[in-house]
């Protein structure tokens, strides 16, 4: 476990945790952006460029930015008059410490004695695309189709209903 | 404790925390969009998971892990922007993004 | 087609842009401070005094009858009319002004001082670089600021001042001419009083 | 939801929308802009409420410029209100000076000789061709187009400018005209001068064409925008080029005959669609009809006095009576209003400034477009703060 | 290849002091090293472009209004980027009271580092670039995404409507464009076959004769690297596109709020993305460090990038001295009716020249498409512009 690891994983957990406890809504959305952008490193430390850009491609260039949008269109931007916590938060806490401990002790003890790959997969961009129009072309199209529903989804959901309202 | 110590663990444990630390925003805060950050954390922990399997798993030049990594930022990218979308046109119709007066069903 | 537009515009300033470089039609700027445009014979910035011969204060023309101080739109001369008479021009004992203040910073250069002014004293300068760090007196200028020989009026405004000089001249000559026939008339009648003045016209 | 598609509650058309909830779900913004924002002519201010980016209500505020030019001039004499003219318009002084000294001449019964009335509609006209040149310059600017045609504008506008200084003294503060005639007599070298300057002009105004007429983004932001439509921009007064751009046929050098426009062949553009790009438009065309009135007033000067020699500088005391003189300024209608009581000063002296009641429509022309297009609005309608606020 | 070894030392000029640097140090340090000092290079090299550019650009708008431009501050006004930087460095530092002051104090700075790592894969000359990744492209795409949340800090932090107003429309605008961008790039992938940007410069830079292979001199080429310049304008905030900053709507956009050293960093990131997508677009389409022709190759690789690179920014100039500025509905329309659609058909036809093989056919019928489709989309696509010349009528 290299020093590099920690840092990053520091600033992962770091950024998650300011997310999820911090108080105004715009703050949270910077914080996971963060915690986005500590996971697109974890992934180049684990030699997985592409998927570390497509990270910060998708998730800092898009997601956070539509977070940010809804954020500010339901004037999240205000300090909620009420605490931030919903009055069931204790019962929240409790359920995700124990699927942390459980995972953690999954964790533990599964790998006990498991055989790891410790030399470097040497995969080009090439390849990963060679595989997305080869074997995973059926998935790739649903994605394509399921990304395109999703769109307009958002849109209509999104829209004005101006004809209907008036 | 041989697994502890391992690489794989470690990239294991964060995941794991994440995925807790997703878990328990989307569980105790109020606000719709909160619980999508929350949401978004989580799917994040999972593909981390599926990174490092990749990586330290029997077989990295199969890409499997990395393929559903992919996959999952793409779905993850819809999700958000369905969830949002959601998000905004309860807002539109009630005025809040507090889930905890989001509770009739009718609009 | 679309965007042709926009092209005939960027050949129109590309054409500007390498005509700047030939041409001085398209690159009219003057450096200011080195390079100065020649005032114009009109041109008018700031009213000052005429004076005549060497003597700013005894030569000055101003008789200080305070018509432009009346006319002028924003209020920006102060006159103060002398308790004594000195002669002037022609030879006539006149008031002087024993003050006579422009509060520069007020006034608007409309020359209406100069077209009021039936004695050609006060006429318009083409000085402009005045500024001052004095926010309070400098740019109140008295008469002895405003003292300008005639010598100068010629040197900015040499038309207008041959012509004010050829009028004032004439106007000299038939006060003298009429002086001249009173004395004679004077000399002719010999004995009644010579106490008349001649009468100034304007 | 402009106010030409509502149908009009009174007669006149002036019933405004009133402001209510937006059709969608977010708020009002109200934004101030003004008096210090970049593009509101330094001290102009509009309240504009916006439904996102759609102004649904814009409230005009001026004043800020106010400096008692009337009232001022009721305590001075005829003569000392000139210089103030020049600073109501700045851009055109000498077309003030003329509306001004009209209303004077009227009033006093006065003649103006016929080398002056020459002398007076060459410097309007060439106050009307630097003043739509750099309003259409500053119209560009607005829309941002980083000063390129504002500065070609002022290239233009400095030559005649060069002409007002050797003539009247003074490139923008000219007060030149005076009753009964003009300050100073044209020499022959001005003359030629002029005419070389009037003579380029046409070259000018095609490369300013060719810069802005055709550009497409121009006539995407210009086309339908900010219409004002014929009716509306009668009932509220509205004159000049933008009057014409709406496609009324009103002009006051034609209508009224004053001067010696008569002698003049001119012609008047009109607009069809009275949007923003007309009043560009217009104001280019009209450019070009003035540079043809300067080069005939040029070549038809006759000699002669400049004065009417009744006139009289000091102690100048017009009978009682009242008049009106008015003028097609380059931005409409100017006019003056005096009474006199026999004394010296203007018993009342009253402005009629086309800018202030050209603005008045702004709001109508404003409702439904884009904050972005108030702006460009507003910098169409061609107004000077100097003369919206006297 | 006929270059002389004195070209080649020209050529590889900086590689050889770079390496000449690195040699004082222990072998175990020099891959760091590298590293170290080609960074140190681009921090010094780009923001010394960026205040030349400003004095250019200054003196070329001046001479398209036939004005001077600075010339007071050094020869020329060469030093006045010295000037404006003493200003900036020294002017006080205002931030709103009701600010989000640790937001509003990020913003620049992110904004600034995430444009910098856009340049570590452009290569700027034969072997000069910096880290020549496998997924150059996707690298230089998603630095340039995260610069959005910049100016979204930027303007939510400072609490003003206009900031507020013009961080939205940046967003939106960038957004936009950053889908065209991205595409128009594709169909150079596509032909290329690799991300990676030195390859791509590899495969233009052969020559029929004296004649090179740019992207740019092919249908498609020409048609991508227009929608590419127009994207890039829009991603960039330039002028007919600068309505994020629009300051006669705007007053000045995001960075309304931002004054002194901080507003000189925005000022900065906003050159630097313009160097780095210049860049990107010389790489894309014209040859990157390649020379125009054949025989010119003697002048060393650098040289040619970054006159590539400047004619790419006088270009930019260029349009701004001459148009005006859209509007925000315009400009959405504009990407979504025209550019993008047009950038998809461009992205087809990009597919039927590379399974067309070789040969005259090709040309003009990838031509004739998109030249029929340019004039059609032209006049139908945006049809509810309504715009054209008029005529007027006069009344006598």
């Amino acid at each position: 476990m290299s020093p590099v690891f920690y840092i990053l994983a520091a600033i992962t957990l770091a950024g998650g945790l300011a997310a999820v406890v911090l108080k105004r809504l715009v703050h949270c959305a910077l914080a996971v952006t963060a915690a986005f952008a500590g996971l697109a490193l974890l992934y180049l430390q684990l030699d997985a460029q592409f998927v570390a850009f497509a990270q910060i491609l998708v998730y800092i260039g898009a997601v956070a930015i539509l977070i940010v949008f809804a954020i500010l269109l339901t004037r999240g931007s205000d300090l909620p008059k009420e605490g931030v916590f919903s009055r069931t938060w204790f019962v929240g806490l409790v359920i995700a410490a124990a699927v942390f401990a459980v995972l953690a002790w999954t964790v533990v003890q599964s790998l006990r004695g498991v055989p790891q790959q410790t030399a470097v997969p040497a995969v080009a961009v090439r390849d990963i695309g060679n595989m997305l129009v080869g074997r995973y072309v059926l998935p790739l199209e649903i994605v394509a189709l399921l990304l395109t529903a999703a769109t307009i989804g958002a849109v209509i959901a999104a829209m004005h209903q101006k004809e209907g309202r008036q | 404790m041989n697994g502890f110590a391992s690489p794989l663990a470690g990239y294991l444990l964060v995941a794991a925390l994440l995925f807790a630390i997703g878990l328990a925003g989307a569980l105790t805060r109020r606000n719709a969009i909160l619980v999508l950050i929350g949401i978004e954390l989580m799917l994040n922990a999972a593909n981390l998971n599926l990174i490092a399997f990749w990586r330290f798993g029997p077989h990295p030049e199969a890409l499997t892990g990395m393929m559903f990594a992919i996959f999952s930022i793409a779905v993850a990218a819809a999700e958000a922007a369905v969830g949002l979308g959601l998000v905004i046109s309860i807002y539109r119709h009630t005025h809040t993004a507090e889930l905890d007066k989001i509770n009739r069903l009718k609009g | 087609m679309l965007g042709e537009g926009i092209l005939k515009g960027m050949l129109e300033t590309a054409r500007n842009f390498f005509g700047s470089y030939v041409s001085k039609e398209r690159l009219t700027t003057v450096e200011y401070p080195e390079k100065r445009i020649p005032a114009f014979a009109n041109a008018r910035v700031f009213p000052f005094l005429v004076y005549d011969g060497s003597d700013s204060l005894g030569g000055m023309r101003c008789v200080a009858c305070q018509i432009c101080e009346k006319e002028c739109p924003p209020k920006c001369i102060y006159i103060e009319k002398s308790k004594d008479k000195k002669p002037d021009y022609v030879g006539k004992p006149q008031f002087y002004p024993a003050r006579f203040d422009i509060d520069i910073s007020v006034c608007m250069s409309c020359q209406i001082c100069v077209e009021v002014c039936p004695f050609e004293a006060i006429k318009m300068d083409t000085e402009f670089e005045l500024a001052t760090d004095d926010r309070f007196g400098g740019l109140l200028y008295d008469r002895e600021q405003l003292a300008k020989s005639n010598e100068y009026y010629h040197s900015i405004h040499p038309a207008e001042a041959n012509e004010v000089d050829a009028r004032l001249a004439e106007e000299k000559a038939k006060v003298e001419a009429r002086a001249k026939a009173a004395a004679q008339a004077a000399a002719a009648k010999t004995a009644p009083g010579s106490s008349e003045t001649p009468g100034g016209g304007s | 939801m402009s106010i030409a598609e509502t149908k009009p509650e009174r007669a006149d058309g002036w019933n405004r929308p009133p402001v209510t909830a937006p059709d969608g779900d977010g708020e009002l913004l109200e934004v101030s802009m003004g008096p210090h924002h970049p593009s509101t002519h330094g001290v102009f201010r509009m309240d504009v409420t916006l439904d996102g980016e759609r102004v649904v209500r814009l409230k005009p505020g001026f004043g800020y410029l106010h400096r008692n030019h009337e009232k001022i001039a009721e305590g001075a004499a005829y003569l000392a209100s000139m210089p103030y003219t020049d600073r109501l318009d700045y851009f055109c002084s000498l077309t003030n000076n003329w509306a001004y000294a009209l209303a004077v001449e009227k009033l006093a019964g006065q003649e103006v000789p016929e080398r002056a009335q020459y002398i007076r509609v060459l410097l309007a006209e060439l106050t009307r061709i630097q003043n739509h040149a750099s309003s259409i310059g500053f119209l560009a600017q607005e829309m941002g187009a980083s000063g390129t045609p504002l500065m070609y504008a002022f290239r233009e506008r400095e030559k005649i400018l060069d002409l007002f200084e050797s003539l009247t003294g003074s490139r923008m503060m000219c007060n030149y005209m005076r009753f009964g005639g003009c300050r100073v007599d044209v020499s022959s070298d001005w003359l030629d001068a002029t005419s070389k300057v009037v003579a380029a002009l046409p070259e000018f105004a095609d490369e300013f064409e060719a810069l802005l007429t055709s550009n497409e983004i121009l006539m995407a932001r210009c086309q339908g925008v900010g219409v004002l439509k014929p009716d509306l921009a009668v009932n509220a007064g509205v004159s000049g080029p933008m009057l014409r751009a709406s496609g009324v046929n009103y002009d006051i050098r034609k209508v009224d005959h004053y001067g010696i426009y008569d002698r003049f062949k001119f012609r008047v553009p009109l607009g069809d669609h009275g949007d923003i790009y007309d009043r560009y438009m217009v104001r280019v065309l009209e450019m070009r009809e003035s540079i043809a009135i300067v080069a005939q007033a040029v070549r038809d000067i006759p000699a002669g006095p400049i004065m009417d020699a009744k006139a009289k500088i000091r102690g100048f005391r017009p009978k009682p009576g009242e008049a009106y003189g008015r003028i097609e300024g380059p931005k409409g209608e100017l006019g003056f209003y005096l009474i006199s009581d026999g004394g010296p000063n203007p018993y009342r002296y009253r402005v009629r400034p086309p800018s202030l009641i050209n603005l008045t429509v702004l709001e109508d022309m404003c409702l439904g477009h884009n904050v972005a297009d108030a702006v460009l609005i507003l910098g169409s309608v061609d107004i000077v703060l100097g003369e919206v606020d006297r | 290849m006929t270059t002389t070894p004195a070209s080649v030392t020209a050529d590889q000029i900086f590689i050889l002091l770079r390496d000449w640097l690195a040699g004082f140090l222990p072998a175990g340090l020099r891959t760091a090293a590298d590293v170290v000092l080609g960074v140190i290079a681009i921090v010094a090299v780009f923001p010394a472009l960026f205040a030349l550019t400003t004095v250019f650009e200054r003196k070329g708008l001046g001479r398209m209004q036939n004005r001077l431009g600075p010339n007071r501050v050094g020869p020329y006004g060469l030093f006045q980027p010295i000037a404006d930087g003493i200003k900036a460095l020294i002017k006080e530092d205002v931030v709103p009271l009701r600010a989000d002051t640790v937001v509003h104090f990020l913003a620049p700075l992110t904004l600034v580092v995430a444009v910098f790592m856009e340049f570590a894969v452009l290569p700027m000359g034969r072997n000069m670039a910096l880290v020549d990744m496998d997924a150059g492209l996707l690298f230089f795409f998603a630095m340039s995404a995260s610069t959005e949340l910049s100016v979204f800090m930027a303007g939510w932090s400072s609490r003003n409507k206009y900031s507020l107003l013009g961080a939205m429309r940046a967003i939106a605008q960038m957004i936009s464009y950053e889908v065209v961008l991205v595409l128009s790039s594709i169909s150079v992938v596509m032909i290329a076959g690799s991300l990676k940007l030195t390859k791509i410069v590899a495969e233009q830079n052969q020559y029929s004769g004296q004649f090179p292979h740019w992207y740019v001199f092919t249908p498609w080429g020409v048609a991508a690297a227009l929608m590419y310049a127009i994207a890039a304008t829009a991603e960039t905030n330039r002028s007919p596109f600068d309505l994020p900053e629009g300051e006669s709507e705007l007053v000045a956009g995001y960075h309304t709020e931002y004054s002194g050293f901080k507003f000189a960093l925005f000022f900065l990131g906003e050159y630097l993305a313009m160097f780095a997508i210049s860049g990107l677009g010389v790489t894309l389409f014209l040859g990157g460090w390649s020379a125009p022709l054949q025989s010119l190759n003697v002048i060393p690789s650098w040289v040619w990038f970054f006159a590539k690179v400047m004619l790419c920014i006088f270009v930019f100039i260029w349009v701004r001295g001459t148009v005006p500025r859209l509007r925000q509905d315009q400009l959405m329309n504009f990407a979504w009716k025209f550019v993008l659609p047009f950038t998809l058909l461009d992205l087809v036809v990009t597919a039927l020249w590379r399974f067309m093989g070789q040969g005259w056919l090709r040309w003009i019928v990838c031509t004739l498409i998109l030249a029929a489709a340019y004039v059609l989309m032209g006049r139908f696509g945006l049809r509810e512009e309504r715009m054209g010349r008029r005529s007027y009528r006069y009344a006598e």
